[in-house]
């Protein structure tokens, strides 16, 4: 018989061991082998089970439901016919009342504020990462979300009318800075730092690429996490047509809405023309 | 700063073996030699000086002063001074509130030898000085990565310390219930007495047996956890590597608090702390049990070497 | 720890003093009813405090507990391969009677006692005033046995360049029963235990934490309350003990052991079982109370 | 019962001055002392060590004159290690910065190891890519230790070091040990296989790495590969620095075997055996008792105080400076004896 699944975990429950077997014939023969993976509010530890025995289980890291998803079937992992089939499952922990904190791995998606340009690269700040909830969810100063609590970013005014006046290109991108922006990080000196070296910018002419031709300091940008990097920063890359500028404003800031006219150029209502490494628009 | 992923785990798997391995070769229950001495600071009252084989050293003197009575509590103070380390560094005050609360929790005869009459006392200051090996592997001044955990060893000097700590000898009344006057004493060096008698001959002590003189100050053990195996006096490689620490006081025959759990890694990495299992705090304090009576006993010797040559030196 | 992320106010700013509520209610409380297993009731809620990642309050007799928990947030330079973790409490102004925990046990006389209990009060002014930036000894003992003992349950490793920060903040302690250090660690543990499950961030055990005394007749009770027998014990061969657990392993994580006599082994076998027996108690009820938010 | 030794404290370490031996006693055996009078010959040119009031050359530090052509230096008897190219030493990374990880080598400033001066991962002859620059922590990071040799000097006295050649790299499957630089004499070579299962590598800085021999049975080639290593390298790095190359011969696809990312794992030997950790444990405390009596460490003695330290069978009574000191006569009469 295969183990009972507790529904409901809390941390350091042991949720199912790491190998099972299960037999769902009537006569009992052992049919397959289950290998449960550790997912996400899970961790594989060893497990006490009698004196001088342990054996090594998937227990619950977080407090919430359990979910077993079957893992894509690897044909040439299954090796002979002698040996039992083994189904992989990966077991996770969700809980949607708190949501986890988000920290960028190697290969999220990232939106992030140009803070500081040099010749070689980049300086941004990470304000959140893909999709998920801003990176701080609070900070200590109850500006957890709203906008208009920190007092909003002249940015963040101009860009709802922005949006307002028509580019439907933008709503999205906006959606998803909103949240980020009303925490305004930087004023507090709390967030993750990120860097763009300079042959990072593009995936195409990696050498002709300048800096200041791709970025301004105020610039939102979409990019991708390439390394989690030393002490310091994180190392991204913008290097993907649907990665870069996603929002921006002409003269340092202190001008218009620019919109993207190509994929190295963009322009404000008034027609004045900026460089910049474009994100494709969705 | 830190050890190397395979240094660590080639130590934790020797230590953690059924038969452990100590990186020095030494037994579980075997502390690490030290050379001491005592009465060399001519200003204090009582001094030691301690140096471990690695080269650390404690160094330590203890001042009395004439105080009104307050509270019991404050006729003892400690300062701790570690390199030149900051010293409201969370770690470091930590280790002064052991150390002091060790003290007054077994102080010789509940302070009574404090006691000058019934309105003053003798306050002391405990001034403790810890150089530690590392100070030249630091890299930066706050790098703290590679301090050991010196209770112990202080201890063992400040035990040394207290036993060769002479106080000046009280000529006014004890008595100042009515009349209140301020003490006044004998400024001959050669009759102060000693704060814990010194056992003059075997004999006495065997008459007297559980009086004063088998009071002693309180001495403490650091003890890391690795899986089943207890290791006593840690080196800072062991340390790095302990599921956990503990440190458990000893006090005239018997084992006393504190007796709590340390978090022995100094260099912040989390991966090796894991906790003990119940079974090690008992095994722990058994250990302790064998072991202390022969450091005391190592120590009452250099106390008896040291208190008799200063006398010499005082007389001469 | 340097304050970079409130906005401080003006130099000449001061903080909100409330009015002392009146005392009608605190004084004539008596102590709660033990349940049969020995331990007091208490009452937890989490998630109360609304711009922290987790929050739990603890209520028992008439302790009262707040603990949030900040993180995991980004700092800057170090930790790069995990987060750090640090734990800071705050005891609120009106409680002197704490700043006794230390020295109360070496009074002989009641002359002295009362004495003593002069002195204390000059402490405790200078001690408390207002902006104090430093530590009390008893939060200082607090922070430290807390950070110890869940160094072990976090997977710090999970969040790199981050940091994890607890607060503790126990707002009322029973000044009129002596409700001891030890007493007062066991409650702000449990309470950090079910504040960072709150949080979300990823923990390999919870930890739960029990208190034990062994009496002179060697019995040991758990959750020795001293309001109902007052102090005649001290003096006596009596050992305290708090004991922290991560129940799925059987570790212990965390220890303290108090006592004015020498112990032996059969001793502290016999307090930690009691402090075992609590923590183990406390556990499913936690499980219980999570299980039942969800 | 060994539980601890508790001795008064005793200033003069090491043994009797007659059997002080100093590994820089060169040909030049006049020691001096700081604000001793070297020479008032004003033809000589002041190096490190001296200072100069008026036309006098005095000593600043206590050590041993060395003059080369007109350069007339004083050589400190203790003091930090003076790295020079071609030293064969062991280092510790402390911290992964921009292309280059810094390396503390006991010396007065940390030396550099150049991400060009190792050997990348996945064949020697690869060309080093961006990502390699991403993933330097991978192959060396803070605390790692290694072996590596002195490839240059900067102008300010640091060292840059390099490990390419396949008997360089991370360490592994053993201990460090770390002693007085001026106890470690120079020699041909610095790692020796020793008897019990028991390799060691002797820095010149004075770091010591005492490790499981390894099993595989290529150890023997690894000279050979080294070589071919150095001579491969020496012609792509364009930077000769008077290697005597070797005449083996191996396969590059060898080499790129070797050099993958096994080199730069953190894993040790499973099933190091008690017996070869409780060898590599009387190998460090021999050490320890020579350095105990500040006696020079090379091959021969480290293998006389092993075989002296069999006398005493726990070995936590190794540490015991009694005991120490008896190993220590044992090995000098040793040599006595054998007249060397």
């Amino acid at each position: 018989m295969s183990v009972e699944i507790p529904r409901v975990v809390v941390p350091g429950q042991p949720i199912v061991p790491e190998f099972d077997t299960a037999s769902h014939s009537a006569d009992h023969t052992i049919t397959q082998a289950r290998k449960y993976l550790s997912g996400p509010g899970t961790t594989l530890s060893k497990i006490p089970t009698g004196p001088n025995e342990e054996v090594n289980a998937i227990v619950a890291t977080l407090k919430g439901k359990t979910v077993i998803s079957p893992k894509s079937k690897d044909k040439t992992s299954s090796a002979s016919k002698d040996e039992l089939p083994v189904n992989e499952f990966l077991v996770s922990v969700v809980n949607h009342q708190t949501p986890r904190v988000p920290l960028p791995k190697e290969g999220d998606y990232v939106l992030c504020r140009v803070m500081k340009l040099t010749s070689r690269q980049a300086f941004v700040e990470i304000l959140s990462v893909d999709n998920q909830s801003s990176i701080l969810a609070d900070s200590g100063v109850g500006s957890n979300g709203s906008l208009g609590m920190a007092g909003g970013t002249s940015l963040v005014a101009n860009v709802s009318s922005g949006s307002v006046a028509g580019t439907s290109v933008f709503s999205q991108a906006v959606g998803a800075t909103n949240a980020s922006l009303g925490a305004h990080p930087a004023d507090l000196g709390e967030s993750f730092r990120g860097l763009i070296r300079v042959q990072d910018i593009r995936a195409t002419e990696r050498d002709k690429t300048q800096v200041v031709e791709s970025f301004m300091p105020g610039d939102i940008v979409r990019a991708e996490v390439i390394n989690i990097g030393d002490g310091a920063s994180y190392y991204l890359s913008t290097a993907k047509n649907e990665l870069g500028v996603v929002l921006s404003r002409s003269h340092g800031g202190r001008g218009d809405m620019l919109y993207p006219l190509d994929y190295e150029t963009m322009v404000s209502v008034s027609g004045h023309i900026e460089k910049r490494k474009v994100a494709k628009p969705f | 700063m830190s050890f190397s992923v395979s240094e660590k785990d080639y130590l934790y798997q020797s230590l953690s073996s059924k038969t452990p391995i100590r990186p020095d070769g030494r037994k579980s229950h075997q502390l690490r030699g030290i050379e001491a001495s005592i009465n060399f600071l001519p200003n204090s009252n009582g001094s030691s000086r301690i140096r471990l084989s690695d080269g650390s050293e404690v160094i330590i003197s203890i001042k009395s002063k004439v105080v009104k009575m307050s509270t019991l509590a404050d006729l003892i103070e400690l300062d701790l001074t570690i390199d030149n380390l900051r010293d409201d560094l969370t770690f470091i005050s930590d280790w002064t509130n052991i150390l002091r609360n060790s003290l007054l929790r077994n102080f010789a005869d509940k302070f009574e030898c404090l006691k000058l009459t019934t309105r003053y006392y003798f306050k002391l200051y405990v001034d403790v000085l810890f150089l530690s090996s590392s100070s030249n592997a630091r890299t930066t001044k706050t790098d703290t990565s590679f301090l050991q955990n010196p209770l112990s060893m202080i201890s063992f000097g400040i035990y040394l310390a207290l036993k060769s700590t002479r106080l000046p000898l009280l000529i006014s009344n004890s008595n100042d219930k009515d009349i209140e006057e301020l003490p006044t004493f004998n400024d001959d060096w050669s009759s102060t007495v000693l704060l814990y008698p010194q056992d003059e001959d075997e004999e006495i002590k065997e008459n007297n047996t559980t009086s004063q003189n088998s009071s002693s100050p309180p001495l403490l053990f650091v003890l890391s956890v690795v899986k089943n195996n207890l290791f006593i006096d840690p080196s800072i490689e062991e340390q790095e590597i302990s599921d956990c620490g503990l440190v458990i006081g000893w006090c005239s025959g018997k084992v006393v608090s504190p007796i709590e759990s340390l978090n022995l890694n100094q260099s912040g990495s989390s991966e090796y702390i894991k906790g003990m299992h119940g079974q090690n705090i008992i095994e722990g304090i058994k250990m302790i049990e064998n072991v202390a009576a022969t450091v005391s006993k190592g120590l009452d010797e250099i106390v008896k070497d040291g208190n008799n040559s200063v006398f010499m030196d005082s007389i001469f | 720890m340097s304050d970079r992320r409130r906005i401080t106010g003006p130099e000449s700013a001061l903080p909100l003093v409330f009015a002392p509520t009146p005392n009608n209610q605190s004084t004539t409380k008596s102590p709660q009813e033990k349940t049969n297993s020995g331990i007091r009731n208490f009452f937890i809620k989490t998630g109360i405090v609304s711009n922290c990642n987790g929050s739990c309050f603890l209520e028992v007799d008439n302790t009262t507990i707040i603990v949030s928990v900040y993180g995991a947030k980004p700092i800057r330079g170090s930790s790069v391969t995990s987060a750090s973790f640090s734990v800071m409490t705050k005891v609120s102004n009106n409680l002197e009677e704490l700043s006794n925990f230390t020295s109360s046990d070496l009074s002989h006389s009641k002359e002295e006692k009362e004495e003593q209990k002069l002195a204390k009060e000059d402490e405790y002014v200078t001690t408390n005033q207002i902006g104090k930036t430093q530590l009390s000894l008893v939060e200082q003992k607090l922070s430290t046995y807390i950070q110890t003992a869940f160094l072990p349950s976090i997977l710090l490793e999970k969040y790199p360049k981050s940091s994890i920060e607890v607060f503790i903040n126990i707002l009322t302690n029973d000044s009129h029963t002596n409700s001891s250090l030890l007493s007062l660690i066991t409650w702000c543990a449990n309470c950090t235990s079910l504040a960072l499950v709150d949080s979300g961030i990823e923990l390999k055990d919870m930890v739960s934490t029990g208190i034990a005394k062994l009496t002179d007749d060697q019995t040991v009770v758990i959750d020795p309350s001293y309001s109902n027998e007052g102090r005649k014990t001290v003096g006596g061969q009596e050992v305290r003990a708090v004991a922290s657990y991560m129940s799925v392993t059987d570790t212990v994580v965390g220890l303290m052991i108090e006592s004015e006599e020498g112990v032996n082994g059969e001793m502290i076998e016999k307090v930690i079982d009691g402090c075992n027996t609590m923590a183990r108690e406390i556990r499913s009820n936690m499980n219980g109370f999570l299980v039942s938010t969800m | 019962m060994e539980i601890i030794t508790i001795s008064k404290f005793n200033n003069n370490k090491g043994l009797n001055d007659e059997d002080e031996e100093m590994e820089d006693v060169s040909n030049n055996d006049q020691i001096v002392t700081p604000g001793e009078l070297i020479t008032e010959d004003t033809v000589w040119m002041r190096g490190h060590g001296t200072f100069a009031l008026g036309n006098k050359t005095y000593s600043s530090v206590a050590g041993t004159i060395l003059k080369v052509n007109k350069l007339l230096s004083v050589k400190p008897l203790k003091g930090r290690y003076t790295p020079e190219t071609g030293d064969h030493i062991i280092g510790r990374v402390i911290e992964v910065g921009n292309r280059r990880w810094k390396v503390d080598i006991g010396a007065r400033s940390d030396a550099v190891l150049l991400l060009g001066s190792v050997n990348l991962p996945g064949g020697i002859l690869r060309r080093k890519s961006d990502t390699d620059e991403l993933t330097m922590r991978n192959m060396l990071k803070e605390g790692d230790l290694l072996n590596c040799e002195v490839q240059s000097l900067f102008q300010d006295g640091s060292a840059s070091l390099h490990t390419r050649s396949l008997k360089y790299g991370k360490l592994k499957n053993g201990i460090f040990l770390s002693v007085p630089r001026s106890l470690i004499i120079r020699s041909k070579n610095h790692s020796f296989v020793l008897q019990g299962n028991v390799s060691i590598i002797l820095g010149v800085n004075g770091y010591i790495w005492i490790y499981k021999t390894p099993t595989v049975d290529n150890r023997l080639k690894t000279d050979s590969t080294a070589s071919t290593a150095s001579k491969l390298q020496s012609g792509v790095m364009g930077r000769q620095s008077g290697y005597q190359v070797g005449s083996g011969s191996v396969s590059l696809t060898r080499l790129e075997e070797e050099s993958s990312w096994e080199i730069y794992s953190d894993k040790n030997d499973e099933n190091i055996s008690d017996a070869i950790r409780s060898n590599i444990i009387r190998y460090r405390n021999a050490i320890q008792a020579l350095a105990h009596s500040q006696i020079g460490i090379n091959e021969s003695r480290i293998n006389m105080a092993y075989e002296a330290s069999m006398a005493y069978g726990s070995l936590g009574s190794l540490t015991e400076p009694e005991v120490m000191e008896n190993i220590s006569n044992d090995v000098l009469n040793g040599e006595k004896m054998r007249g060397s």
